[in-house]
Parts: structure tokens; C-alpha cells; sequence
């Protein structure tokens, strides 16, 4: 494998788990909900993958934590979908929540000082054929099932978003929630379900790190990415496709620290850390910045 | 008497110390346009919003096809098959004309058949639209157009209409009604909603008068005059309407020159040439058919968009009414006193410095609530509690309030009753005869040459200036143009 | 008396991160057990992640009349010498510390003369010459083990090509994972770390290729990956707390700097003994050889920082 | 009747929190009884290190509170034009970099000099870093929502290298720098760790009190925030211009706020300065309906929490894993007791761009 194959590989690798989790939240976000919480769905689906790995191997992960992340965006869409609270300060408090919950779980399940779980993965599955395609062959089709999986959610929440009446209600309950309301859009239960999607995907994010890379779990291990998906929803600009656009590039962005960090020696490594921000930044100042967030996000 | 398909009995609701309704009775018959006239204020939306479901009373029972319901949300309303055309745009604005219109009667958002099926019924009910369009860059009279289709969509069995015809010009309104006799022909059953007396007696098989949240006489439409229906809305006689002032024309106030500015994003031509001035003590009219200009041309007048090519002169303080009061002449949230504040900007005498006399501005707004005769409980309520006339009130007192050199105004008296709309008129009058210069947009022609002293005809983003005392089949022609029809449609 | 001896010897512990990270923090944690199993003492532990919540941890204990407390990291130093200034009474504790104050007294672990030892073996067994280092944040006593790790490659082999990945957090395991891919790439063939539970990550990538091993940090971690874990350099936290605890209970404490390297026992090169037999033995001759000089040179408890 | 619930009553701005922090209490009783804890002693913890004590209070509560102050007044600023500004972080390590730059630099100043300096640089670094999101959404249409989340990873990458690099202490050694000289450190109330900073966020308070509710600026900014077409078509105001001046005002608190902190309560920069300040600033801010003296009442209100939380883990041996649950159970109490507080910031938290 030459040096930009890898690369290429590290970006869809990387982009998985921040793929999963944006789209999530671009459903939420469409019906109007910013969900903050969604780095502590990502979190419980983590532990969920941990431990449905650890008692019933990879598959089982992958349903618990898909399972966890659903229970936990459901604490959130309780209290701010049905209550109507403030969606920020109730993401806030939800990731707080799951920070200290898996961490006590997990303590509970394994020890109170941790160990280094090794848990079976899901491993890389080539599509026979399409992974020998030059250059890019290897990184599209050379990857985990759960790659694969989010390709076809691109696929699937265009379709829900674009395609379909309940789509057509979501999003329209996400730029006027009012004037939906006034069409005959049930407000209330549109946005508790996108919630409740957005935190399935969210937790399959966290399976995503766990079973397709670190075959492990360890307390925080999300590190801040059910934020960067946030981001990366707004510089996809709250579509689908282009969201998917997005997280491949912040994939790409971040490959390319850890590469340069082996490669140029010599250089301050923060300068790294700090590449995907400033590519970012100045792509959105380029033409991708003009992006409209929905009308009423936020608005509870 | 055919049966009831409708019927509202006993419906009360309050808010907080506003009783808009106490106790009104309403029956809607099979097949029959019903119209239910009232001063600004007197519960015409609630009742209606009661009987859609978005807003729940505090008393009282809905009955329909003779069977108690409880309608608790717009979903319900719509599937005992009622529609409702509201006061205000409730359109997705970034969605296109034919998602609003999927969103509206549930139909699938996408696919070859709903553009099509958008077109096919914008043509049945004789309102073009083009189905790709962003609601959001609508004029107001095409806004307009689309709450229709939304409401026909749906295939209702009744119909509410609150106002639907306030922002269309006559020859439009005109077709509107014919489509609602229409639709009765085929047996849906029309609540109208309307201050146009002359439209609820042509149209309108029944008429109810409601006044101060009671409903004061219902009957059949034949038996009811102009005079005896304005008699009961206010209460007492209609005044007479008061002598028209003529001031003296002083120097130019306006003066613009080889204009061209661009039409908004959503169609309509812009400006491609004009050049006229306004004199301080003139009312000048502007005539035009939706989307030819007039909009682009008032704003840039009143500095909020630059044109491409010429210049403007404007001196002295301008007040600027815009036709969409909700989103951009007020701040629904704000009280009546804030949006005071917020109009008269640094100028007022209660922002001495920068400093806010909040007491002083409160007094302020509280006698314009005497002055304007808004019906509000008091300066401090948010104006979105106001019924939509009052809101319209308060945005003319506001606008009033800077004692303009300059007064542009975009349909000031959409959605105002009768009685306040001849008051308007005659502000703006007084208006001139006080040293200003007032441009003024109405889409009904009749009124216009009612209130101003001459007209400018604005066609195809063309300017062209009417010769004083030209009638009215002259500018109706010219504003149809030799040069281009309306953009519209 | 013994009770009330007891009652008035308490002992705290302020770690600045998670004690379940299976590394620095959890090592620390049970040293604190270990105190109260073996010295019958109260403890107490509390998480403070800033400096400005440390130096507030520190100052509570012994406002509370804590006698002894740990704070567990370089970044305690500056604050515990300005909270001992107003709390004489107390015995205040700096792991990786840098001066002795009145009451405060540093902590020093040589780490690096164990990471020097898993060096000479990874430059003794590489095949591609290319050594790698996964750091969690570029802080002294890391920096120090990577250099020292570097420099034992070195020795056995004088063109080994180190490299090195900075990941600028403890936490984010699957960027552990990441850096090792990229370092695989690289051509490295032999990996240390010191990025606690990051590094988890690591060992998955070690696992996952082919010809890769791994040497583990602060805990002996050859259970993550019994085929890849050549050795793991090791600190024994728990005796050195225990220690220093067992000390000033006596009475007899004397701030100084506690210095512990390869002598004390409290650090070690721990051979995977597993994988000990691919380890060719004139390597394992040389570490040997290494290690009993590195002791004899020491001289005793009281030793300054080495040189930087 | 209809009463404005953002501004009308500031009684009830502080109320409202109070009654609900006892209802959050309740909750975290029985949590902590689920849980295995004796919750007595963990509620007494919980008093204890917050307000049970004259030094839990000067040592514990009011340092604390001193950032979250100082972030949510700015953060409540920019919320009321309408700028979603989630980049204190970044800007409280902004200002914290130039406070340590500047504070080294003065030593041989008189103290009355050099500590106005030092918070000085704070705020205009503060100020200097959310230019680029102002920037970038006048110029090139850039939500402010991710350009300034952005730049916090960024502003944590730069004060790392910073403290590795340019200001890393004299023997280079260690990722921190050298300490403040006496001259550039914020005086301290005798035998405490509370520091004048705390006077300054007060007065900021009050005075950003004064300029919403009695300066024309201040009520057209809300108005901005309400409604930018309305606020430009009808007020004749430039809402680009409010929206811009309250992101870089509310940048200029943050960086403020890391001065203050450098200066007043760790005399040296260090990498991991906030535990997140940024984004407790933001609950701060929302909790209180972004009032300036509600922002005083709930950054007390944050600050008590959290040195509480401490205590649970040192006094009760609640882990700190468990702590963070009670901490979000009690948050997640006050915004479902508060009905208005629900409300509060559902329009001010909207990023859409109108
Ligand atoms: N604009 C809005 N934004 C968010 N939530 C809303 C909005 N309007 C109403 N709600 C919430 O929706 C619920 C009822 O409104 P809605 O009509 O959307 O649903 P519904 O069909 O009545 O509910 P259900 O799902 O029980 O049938 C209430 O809980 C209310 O708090
Ligand atoms: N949401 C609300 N909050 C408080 N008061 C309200 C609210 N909606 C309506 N009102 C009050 O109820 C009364 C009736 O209002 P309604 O909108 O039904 O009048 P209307 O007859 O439709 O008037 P218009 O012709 O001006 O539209 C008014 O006094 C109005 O101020
Ligand atoms: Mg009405
Ligand atoms: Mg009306």
C-alpha cells in the first residue's frame, strides 16, 4: 500500500464514527432539536458495544449500543422535546450524565481502576472486485461492515428527508414549527423521533470506535467528536450528502495530522492538532460557508 | 334551512384580562359562504382558530356534521375535513410553492406527479402559481395565492377564510370569489372572513356580525345593506367620511433619477428605469400589479437597498410601512412601548443621549393606544397579543410618530375594518398637509385614486407618470402595459 | 492511643484525572488503598482536572487537618508550595515534583531507566530500524522517556530512525490507534508509549499487523497483548506511596526529594516472560548488563533530577 | 397581564433557580440513595464545600464563580443579538496567552499599573479572537456556531504549543509558564483564594444591567436579536453591526476571564486552565434568561455545584464518575422546574441565519 492509499483509508476510517453521528444529528436538526447530548449518546454506545461484545461478540455490540445511544438522546428528548426545556443546556447536561454513568458502569462491569478490555472486532470486510480499483478502491471498499453501513444511511436519510411526507413534516417542523403546526405537522412526536434517531446513529457511532477500531473502551474515549459531528453537520450544511462530504474531509484533515506527525520531523506537533479546525475554516470561508441553518433550531 | 355542517355554540376564550370571545354562536350550513364581518379586534380569528384546532376554548362545544368533537389540534381539523386560509402566511418559506402545498394536504413531497398535480390544481382554481418557487420570495398577493391552494389542497368540506383577500388587487379577489361560489357548487361550505362589505354582500349567502366577542345578528345576505351592517360591527352610525384636505405642494422632497434596481431573487422585474420626484404636500399613488417593481422601488426610497444604477435624493425623516407587519414592522415578542422605542430610534424624546426614559416612553405609547384607537390592554403587552388590525394600527402610529418629511407606504391598510381603513387614508392626507411627501402602494385602484393626488404607474420596471386627472381605464391600461404583463403567475 | 493516633493521621490524594484510566491515575489510587489497607489510616481522594481546582483540592485536605497529601503530577508543584506556606502542619506530596519546600516534598520517578532498557531491546530487535513513540501530552517525565527510550535504541543500534506522535490528550483511544497506523507506515516495527489509556489504542494497531511489537508503560501490560508486549517499563506506585506514607506516619518525615529509579525497585523493566524467548540472549545479556550499571550508579534516595 | 418574561422582574430572575435547586435536591436524594450512597452525608458534603464554611465560600465558591461570571455575562450578551457564540473556551485561552504575555513583561510596574494592563491584554486578546467568526460571518456568511467552535480546538492546540514554546518556563522543563511577577497578580482578599476579579465581574454586571435596560444601544441590540429584518425595516438599525460588536464583546469577557484567572488564581499558564468554562458559561447564561444579574446568581449557582462536588468526592468517597450525574440531574431539575427558563433562550440560542 503506497503512502496515499493510506492515507485515503485513514480518512474513511476516521470519517466513520463522525459520518454516523452527523447524520444523526442532521436529522435532528432538520426538525429543529440541536442535540448536544449526542457526544454522550456516542459515549453510552460505546460502553453498550463493549459490553454486548464482551457478553455476545461484535454483532451483539453492535445492537446494545445502539440500544444505549437510543436511551440516552431519549433522556434528552424527554426533557427537551415533551418539556420543552432548553435544548442546549439539556445536551449539556445529558453528555454530563453519560460521562458519569458509562464511567460508573463500566467501573461497576470491570473494576474500579479499569483494564484494558480486548474485545473481538468487527474486522474488514473487502468488497470482492470494487476493493481492487486503484487509488481509491482500497479506502471506499476495503473497510468495516459498519463503513458500508453508513453509506447507506446517506442514502436512506436523503431519502426520508427528500422522498418522503414524514421527511416533508420534519423538515418543515424544523424551519417554522408554528407554521407546521398550523399544516397539520404533529411538532412534538416528529421531533421526539428524529431525536431518538439521531441518537440510534449516534450510538452506533460509538460502536463504530469501539468494534471497528479500538476493540476497546475507555472512559471519555469519544473525546469531544459528538461535537466535531455538529460541526461537521453545519459545514455539510445540513444535507445528507454533502454532510457526508464533510465528515470526509474532517476524516481526511485529521489522517493527514497523524501522517505528517510520522513524516516531518522537527515541527511543533500543535501545529498539527490544529490542521482539520483550520482547513476547515478555510474551506467555509471559501464557497461552502453560505450554508441556512432551519428556521427554528434551537427554538424548544 | 339546510342543515348544519358547522356548529360553534357558547364558545368563550380568554386572555388574561381580553375576553375575545364571550359566549359566540356560529353555525356554518351545508353549501353556503358564510361571512363573518367585525371591527378589528372583535374575535373573527379566534373563533375560527378555535374551530381548526389551534386554539383550544375555554368553554362552550364544537359540533360538526351534528356530532360534539373536540378538535385539539390542526391534524384533527383537517381530517374531519376542514381548511383554513389564516390571517397571516403560515408558508415554509425556503420550501418551493408545491412542498408547502404537499406539507398542507399530506400528499408525497417529490416524484414527476406532484408538480404536475400542483400545476393542475393552481389552474383549476384560476390562481397560477409556479410550483418551483420559493414561497419565501413571493410577493404578498402570490404568498396569498399559495395559503389558498394549501387550504383547496386538502380537499376540505369546509373552508375558513380569514382575510384572504386582503393583500390581492380587486381583479384577483374578483376570481378568488368566483372560485369559492364555485366550490359551493360542488357542496363545500365557506366561512369568509372579510372588512370588504361589498364582497360579503355579493358573494355571501349568510352574514354574522360579530362585535366584541358576541356574536350581534346572523341572516340571510339579501336583507342586508351596507349601512345597517357597519351599523352593527362599530355600534353605532358610521361617521361620515371626512372632507378630503388639499395642501399646498411645496418643494421636492424626492428626487429620483435614472433608477435601476434589481428585482428581489423570487421574479418580479426590479426597476429598470424610472426618474419622478414628490413634493412635500402631495400624495402620490403607485400603481402597479404585484411584482412589477413597486417593492424594490419603496425600499430603496426608504434606504434599505441600494440601487444598481442612479440616484436618490430624500430629505428629512422617512417612515417607512412595509407590507409584511410581522416579520419586519414589528417585533411580535416586544410590548407595544419597546416597539415604540425601536421605531423612533435615537431621535425620541425619551432617548435623550442614548439614555432611555422607559416611564416617558410608556406614556408616549399609551396615548398613541388613544390617539390610533388600538384596542390593547395596554402599552405593555406584546404586540403579537394584538389582533391583526390593531398591530397593523400601532405599526401607522409608530410610523406617524417620527413626524415624517417622507412617508412610504406599502398597502398600510392590510387588514384594516372599514372604519380604520378611512382613517388611514385621511392620516396620510394629513400627513401631506403637513409638509410631507407621501408615496403610497394600494393594489386596489379605486382606493387609490380615492386617495392620492396623482399616480405613477409602475409596468414591466418601467416608471411612467399619469397625467393629472387621468382616469381610471387609462392606468388600469397602462399598468397591464403594452410593454409586458404582470410577472405574476 | 492507637485509635487516636489513627483518627488524626489521614491521608488524601488529589489525582488530575481519572482513576480508572488503568495507568498513572489507577496506580496512584491504589497506592492510596494500599495506605489505608496496610497503615489502618483514613483516606480520601478527590479528581481535580485544572489548576486552579488542584491548588482548591490541596488547600481543603489541609484545611480539613489532612497530615499527608498527595498531589499526583508535576503540575501540583506550584500550587502546594503557596498552599503549604499557609498550612504548615500538613505534608504535602508532589509526584514528578521538582523542589523541596518546608513541607513539600517531591516525588520522583525515574521512568526513563526502564523506558532506556525497553529501548535497547526494541533497537536490538527491529528489522526495520525504525522505532516509534505514542506520547499522551508532551510533559517532562514523557519527553524523558521518549528520549530515553530513543537513546537505548541507539545503543544497541547507532541508525535506528526514531519517530514520534504527541496525541495532546490521555483520553481519545481510537487516536491512539491512529498514530500507531500512521507510525506503521512509517516503518516502524517497535512501539513505546506513555499516553495511559490512549495508548489502548495502540496496542489494538500493534495487535492488528503483522510484525509489530509493543513495549507498555507504568504497569506491566503484557496481558493487553500477550503475543506483541515484549516488556513494559513499570512504576510500583503503590510501594512508593506506601513509602513515603509509612515514613511520615512514624514522624520521622524529612521533606526531601524522594527519587526512585531501577534501584529502588519501584521502577523495573518487566520482560513479557512469554516472548522472552525471541529475544535473542546476547540482547537480553546486554539489558542485563545495563540495568545492573544504571543501579550501581545510582547512589542513593536523595539523588537531584538527571540531568535535562 | 402579558408580561415580557425576559426582563420585567428581576426578582423572579433570581427566584425562580433558588426554588428550583430545592426540587433538584430532592431529585438527587433519592439518585443518591439508588446509587448506594448514604445521601446524608453526601448532602452534607455537597453544603459543606460550597457554602458551609467563610473559606469554602472566599476559597471555593466565589473563585470559582469569578469565569463563569465573567463568561456568561458575555456569552448572555451575544445570545440577546442573536450571535450563538460557543467559543469562549477559545477566547478565555486567548485572553489567558495574553495576560501571561504581557503579566511576565511587568515586573518592575507598580501594581496599580500592571494589573489593569495584565486584564487588559485579556480582553483585547479575547476580543481580537472572535474578530475572525465576526469576521467571517459579515464577510463571508460563516455561522458563527462553527467558526467559533472550531477556533476552541484551535485555541487549545495554540495554548499547548505556547506553553511548550514561547512561554514555557525559563528551565524549560515543563508545559507551563514562568509564574506571574507579584506586580501582574490580582490582589487577594487576606488567608484566601478569593481575588479582586470578582469586583470586577460585579461591576460588569451591573453595568451591562444598565446598558440592556436603560440605553437605547443595549434595547436595540435585544431587538436585533428578536428579529434582525424587523429591527433593520423598522428600528433603522444595522444589525450586522450589533451582532458583530456583541460577538466581539462577549469574546473580549472570556478573554477577560482567562486573564483574571491567570492573574488572579494560578499566577502561570497552564494547558488545561478551563474545565470547560466555555460551555458551563453557556448554561450559565441560558439558566439566568441571559440577565446580567441572573448570570451573577446562576454562575454562583455553577460554582457552588461544582466545589460541592468536590467535597462529595473527598468528605462522602462519592466517585467523581457519580458526581458528574448528580451534577447534570441537578441542571437537568432547574430547567424542567423552570418553566420561563425553559423558554429563555429558545429564541436566543437559535444560530439560524434570518
Ligand atoms: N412549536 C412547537 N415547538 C415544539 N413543540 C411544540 C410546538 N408546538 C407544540 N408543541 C408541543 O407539542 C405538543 C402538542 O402539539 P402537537 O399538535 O404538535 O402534537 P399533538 O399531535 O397534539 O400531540 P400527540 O402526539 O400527543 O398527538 C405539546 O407537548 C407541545 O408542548
Ligand atoms: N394570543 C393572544 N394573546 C392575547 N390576546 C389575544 C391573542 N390573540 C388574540 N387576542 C385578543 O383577542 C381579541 C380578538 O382577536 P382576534 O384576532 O380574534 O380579532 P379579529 O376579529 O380577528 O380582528 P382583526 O380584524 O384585527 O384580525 C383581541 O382583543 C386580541 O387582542
Ligand atoms: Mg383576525
Ligand atoms: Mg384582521
Amino acid at each position: 500500500m503506497d503512502l496515499l492509499e493510506t492515507f485515503l483509508t485513514a480518512a474513511v476510517r476516521v470519517a466513520t464514527p463522525l459520518l454516523l453521528a452527523a447524520l444523526g444529528e442532521t436529522i435532528a436538526e432538520r426538525a429543529g432539536v440541536i442535540n448536544l447530548g449526542i457526544e454522550g449518546a456516542m459515549l453510552a454506545g460505546a460502553l453498550g458495544a463493549a459490553l454486548g461484545a464482551t457478553a455476545g461478540g461484535p454483532l451483539l455490540g453492535v445492537a446494545a449500543a445502539t440500544a444505549a445511544g437510543l436511551c440516552i438522546s431519549l433522556l434528552f428528548a424527554v426533557v427537551a422535546v415533551r418539556f420543552r426545556a432548553n435544548q442546549i443546556i439539556t445536551g449539556t447536561a445529558v453528555t454530563l450524565a453519560a460521562v458519569g454513568l458509562t464511567g460508573a458502569i463500566y467501573r461497576d462491569a470491570y473494576g474500579a481502576e479499569g483494564v484494558g478490555l480486548s474485545l473481538p472486532t468487527l474486522g474488514i470486510l473487502p468488497v470482492p472486485g470494487l476493493s481492487r480499483i486503484p487509488v481509491l478502491g482500497e479506502a471506499l471498499f476495503a473497510q468495516s461492515a459498519l463503513t458500508y453501513a453508513a453509506y447507506l444511511l446517506v442514502a436512506c436519510c436523503w431519502w426520508l428527508l427528500y422522498r418522503t411526507s414524514w421527511g416533508l413534516g420534519l423538515r418543515a417542523a424544523g424551519e417554522a414549527a408554528e407554521h407546521a403546526r398550523a399544516s397539520g405537522v404533529a411538532v412534538a412526536r416528529v421531533r421526539m423521533i428524529a431525536v431518538l434517531i439521531g441518537g440510534a446513529l449516534a450510538g452506533l457511532a460509538g460502536a463504530s470506535l469501539v468494534l471497528a477500531q479500538v476493540g476497546t473502551f475507555a472512559e471519555k474515549m469519544t473525546a469531544g467528536r459528538g461535537f466535531i459531528a455538529i460541526a461537521i453537520v453545519v459545514l455539510g450544511g445540513w444535507h445528507p450528502v454533502r454532510v457526508a462530504l464533510a465528515a470526509l474531509f474532517f476524516g481526511a484533515a485529521m489522517a493527514l495530522q497523524f501522517l505528517f506527525q510520522s513524516f516531518l520531523l522537527g515541527v511543533p506537533y500543535q501545529l498539527f492538532l490544529m490542521l482539520p479546525y483550520l482547513l476547515t475554516l478555510l474551506v467555509l470561508a471559501g464557497a461552502w460557508g453560505r450554508t441556512r441553518a432551519p428556521g427554528d433550531l434551537g427554538r424548544s | 334551512m339546510p342543515a348544519a355542517l358547522l356548529t360553534l355554540t357558547a364558545i368563550r376564550k380568554r386572555y388574561g384580562s381580553t375576553e375575545a370571545l364571550k359566549g359566540a354562536d356560529f353555525s356554518l350550513a351545508r353549501g353556503e359562504i358564510h361571512a363573518l364581518l367585525g371591527e378589528n379586534g372583535a374575535g373573527k380569528s379566534t373563533l375560527m382558530k378555535i374551530a381548526f384546532g389551534l386554539v383550544q376554548p375555554d368553554g362552550g362545544r364544537i359540533l360538526v356534521d351534528g356530532a360534539e368533537v373536540i378538535i385539539r389540534n390542526p391534524l384533527a381539523a383537517r381530517r374531519l375535513g376542514i381548511g383554513m386560509v389564516h390571517q397571516h402566511f403560515t408558508d415554509i418559506p425556503v420550501f418551493t410553492v408545491a412542498e408547502n402545498i404537499a406539507l398542507a394536504a399530506g400528499w408525497p413531497p417529490s416524484g414527476r406527479g406532484l408538480r404536475d398535480r400542483v400545476r393542475r390544481l393552481a389552474e383549476e382554481a384560476g390562481l397560477p402559481l409556479d410550483p418551483d418557487a420559493l414561497a419565501g420570495e413571493l410577493s404578498a398577493g402570490l404568498r396569498q395565492r399559495l395559503e389558498v391552494l394549501k387550504a383547496l389542497a386538502g380537499h376540505a368540506r369546509i373552508l375558513l377564510l380569514d382575510e384572504p383577500t386582503s393583500v390581492l388587487p380587486p381583479s384577483e379577489a374578483d376570481t378568488f370569489l368566483g372560485l369559492v361560489q364555485r366550490l359551493r357548487d360542488r357542496g363545500v361550505a365557506t366561512v369568509l372572513i372579510t372588512h370588504k362589505l361589498q364582497e360579503a354582500l355579493a358573494v355571501a349567502d349568510r352574514i354574522t356580525v360579530l362585535r366584541a366577542g358576541e356574536v350581534i345578528q346572523t341572516g340571510a345576505a339579501q336583507s342586508e345593506r351596507p349601512e345597517t351592517l357597519a351599523t352593527a360591527m362599530l355600534g353605532t352610525a358610521p361617521a361620515r367620511p371626512a372632507p378630503r384636505i388639499r395642501a399646498a405642494v411645496g418643494e421636492v422632497v424626492i428626487n429620483a433619477r435614472d433608477l435601476a434596481i434589481p428585482g428581489a431573487a423570487g421574479g418580479g422585474t426590479g426597476i429598470r428605469n424610472a426618474s419622478f420626484q414628490v413634493r412635500a404636500g402631495e400624495v402620490v399613488g403607485l400603481a402597479a400589479v404585484e411584482g412589477n417593481g413597486q417593492r424594490e422601488l419603496l425600499r430603496a426610497l426608504a434606504g434599505l437597498a441600494r440601487p444598481a444604477r442612479g440616484t436618490i435624493q430624500v430629505t428629512g425623516p422617512v417612515s417607512f410601512i412595509p407590507e409584511d407587519r410581522t416579520s419586519e414592522g414589528q417585533i411580535g415578542e416586544l410590548s407595544l412601548t419597546e416597539n415604540l422605542v425601536l421605531s423612533q430610534g435615537r431621535a425620541a424624546p425619551w432617548a435623550q443621549h442614548g439614555w432611555l426614559d422607559w416611564p416617558a416612553a410608556g406614556r408616549r405609547a399609551g396615548e398613541l393606544l388613544e390617539r390610533f384607537d388600538i384596542r390593547a390592554p395596554g402599552p405593555d403587552v406584546a404586540a403579537e397579543r394584538l389582533s391583526g388590525g390593531n398591530q397593523q394600527r400601532q405599526i401607522i402610529a409608530n410610523a406617524m410618530e417620527r413626524r415624517p418629511r417622507v412617508l412610504l407606504a406599502e398597502n398600510p391598510v392590510r387588514g384594516l375594518d372599514l372604519r380604520a381603513t378611512a382613517e388611514v387614508y385621511d392620516r396620510l392626507r394629513r400627513a401631506a398637509a403637513e409638509g410631507a411627501a407621501v408615496l403610497v402602494h394600494l393594489p386596489d385602484l379605486d382606493d387609490l385614486l380615492d386617495v392620492a393626488d396623482r399616480i405613477l404607474v409602475l409596468a414591466a420596471g418601467e416608471l411612467i407618470p399619469m397625467p393629472e386627472g387621468a382616469g381610471r381605464d387609462l392606468i388600469g391600461r397602462t399598468m397591464l402595459g403594452t410593454r409586458g404583463q404582470a410577472a405574476a403567475g | 492511643t492507637k485509635d487516636n493516633q489513627t483518627s488524626e493521621f489521614r491521608v488524601g490524594l488529589v489525582t488530575p484525572g481519572s482513576i480508572a484510566d488503568a495507568a498513572w491515575n489507577s496506580g496512584a489510587f491504589a497506592g492510596l488503598q494500599q495506605i489505608r489497607d496496610s497503615l489502618g489510616v483514613a483516606v480520601s481522594h478527590v479528581e481535580a482536572r485544572t489548576p486552579a481546582e488542584q491548588e482548591e483540592a490541596l488547600r481543603t485536605y489541609a484545611a480539613q487537618g489532612y497530615s499527608l497529601v498527595f498531589g499526583h503530577g508535576f503540575e501540583f508543584q506550584g500550587s502546594a508550595e503557596r498552599v503549604s506556606q499557609q498550612f504548615p502542619a500538613t505534608i504535602f506530596v508532589v509526584t514528578s515534583g521538582e523542589r523541596v519546600a518546608r513541607n513539600v516534598s517531591p516525588l520522583i520517578f525515574r521512568l526513563h531507566e526502564a523506558s532506556y532498557l525497553a529501548g535497547m531491546v526494541a533497537g536490538g530487535m527491529s528489522r526495520t530500524g525504525t522505532i516509534a513513540f505514542v506520547g499522551g501530552i508532551e510533559l517532562p517525565p514523557i519527553k524523558l522517556a521518549e528520549d530515553a527510550w530513543v537513546a537505548g535504541a541507539r545503543r544497541m543500534n547507532p541508525a535506528i530512525v526514531p519517530r514520534s506522535t504527541y496525541l495532546n490528550t490521555f483520553d481519545d483511544v481510537a487516536a491512539g490507534r491512529e498514530a500507531a497506523l500512521a507510525l506503521l507506515q512509517a516503518g516502524a516495527d517497535m512501539f513505546h508509549h506513555n499516553a495511559d489509556q490512549a495508548a489502548l489504542g495502540t496496542f489494538q494497531a500493534v495487535k492488528e499487523s503483522p510484525a509489530a511489537f509493543i513495549f507498555g508503560a507504568n504497569l506491566d501490560q503484557s496481558s493487553l497483548a500477550p503475543e506483541r508486549v515484549l516488556g513494559s517499563a513499570v512504576i510500583d506506585l503503590p510501594r512508593a506511596f506506601l513509602t513515603v506514607a509509612r515514613e511520615a506516619k512514624a514522624g520521622g518525615f524529612v521533606p526531601k526529594v524522594e527519587s526512585f529509579g531501577l534501584r529502588s525497585g519501584v521502577i523495573r523493566y518487566d520482560p513479557n516472560p512469554a516472548l522472552l524467548a525471541t529475544v535473542p540472549a546476547p540482547l537480553q545479556a546486554a539489558v542485563s548488563a545495563a540495568r545492573d550499571s544504571i543501579i550501581a550508579a545510582d547512589t542513593g534516595a536523595t539523588a537531584a533530577r538527571p540531568a535535562q | 397581564m402579558p408580561q415580557d418574561p425576559q426582563l420585567r422582574s428581576h426578582g423572579h430572575a433570581l427566584r425562580t433557580p433558588l426554588l428550583a435547586l430545592g426540587i433538584g435536591l430532592a431529585v438527587l436524594v433519592l439518585g443518591l440513595a439508588t446509587a448506594g450512597y448514604p445521601p446524608l452525608p453526601a448532602l452534607a458534603a455537597l453544603w459543606r464545600g460550597a457554602l458551609g464554611s467563610p473559606d469554602a465560600i472566599l476559597s471555593a465558591l466565589l473563585p470559582r464563580a469569578i469565569p463563569l461570571i465573567l463568561i456568561g455575562l458575555g456569552i448572555g450578551l451575544a445570545f440577546r443579538a442573536g450571535a450563538f457564540n460557543i467559543g469562549a473556551e477559545g477566547q478565555f485561552y486567548a485572553g489567558a496567552i495574553a495576560a501571561t504575555w504581557v503579566g511576565l513583561a511587568l515586573g518592575t510596574w507598580p501594581r496599580l499599573v500592571a494589573v489593569p494592563t495584565v486584564l487588559l491584554a485579556g480582553f483585547a486578546a479575547g476580543l481580537a479572537w472572535a474578530a475572525v467568526p465576526a469576521l467571517l460571518r459579515v464577510r463571508f456568511g460563516v455561522l458563527e456556531v462553527i467558526s467559533t467552535l472550531l477556533l476552541n480546538f484551535v485555541a487549545e492546540a495554540l495554548v499547548s504549543w505556547m506553553v511548550l514554546g514561547p512561554l514555557q518556563e525559563s528551565k524549560h522543563t515543563y508545559p507551563q509558564s514562568d509564574p506571574l511577577p507579584w506586580a501582574a497578580r490580582l490582589p487577594q482578599f487576606p488567608g484566601s483564594r478569593l481575588h479582586l476579579g470578582l469586583l470586577v465581574a460585579l461591576c460588569l454586571a451591573l453595568a451591562l444591567w444598565l446598558f440592556g435596560r436603560r440605553t437605547l444601544a443595549g434595547f436595540q441590540l435585544r431587538a436585533v436579536g428578536l428579529s434582525p429584518a424587523a429591527a433593520r425595516v423598522m428600528g433603522g438599525v444595522r444589525p450586522e453591526r450589533f451582532f458583530a460588536a456583541a460577538l466581539l464583546v462577549s469574546g473580549a469577557f472570556a478573554g477577560l476571564a482567562g486573564a483574571s484567572e491567570v492573574s488572579g488564581t494560578t499566577f502561570a499558564l497552564f494547558q488545561n486552565l478551563s474545565p470547560g468554562f466555555g460551555f458551563t458559561g453557556i448554561a450559565v447564561a441560558l439558566l439566568a434568561r441571559l440577565h446580567p444579574l441572573g448570570i451573577v446568581a446562576t454562575g454562583l449557582l455553577f460554582a457552588g455545584l461544582e466545589a460541592g462536588a468536590g467535597a462529595m468526592q473527598r468528605d462522602a468517597g462519592v466517585p467523581a464518575v457519580a458526581v458528574y450525574v448528580v451534577e447534570a440531574v441537578v441542571i437537568l431539575t432547574i430547567v424542567l422546574a423552570d418553566p420561563a427558563a425553559r423558554r429563555a433562550g429558545a429564541a436566543a440560542t437559535d444560530p439560524a441565519s434570518r
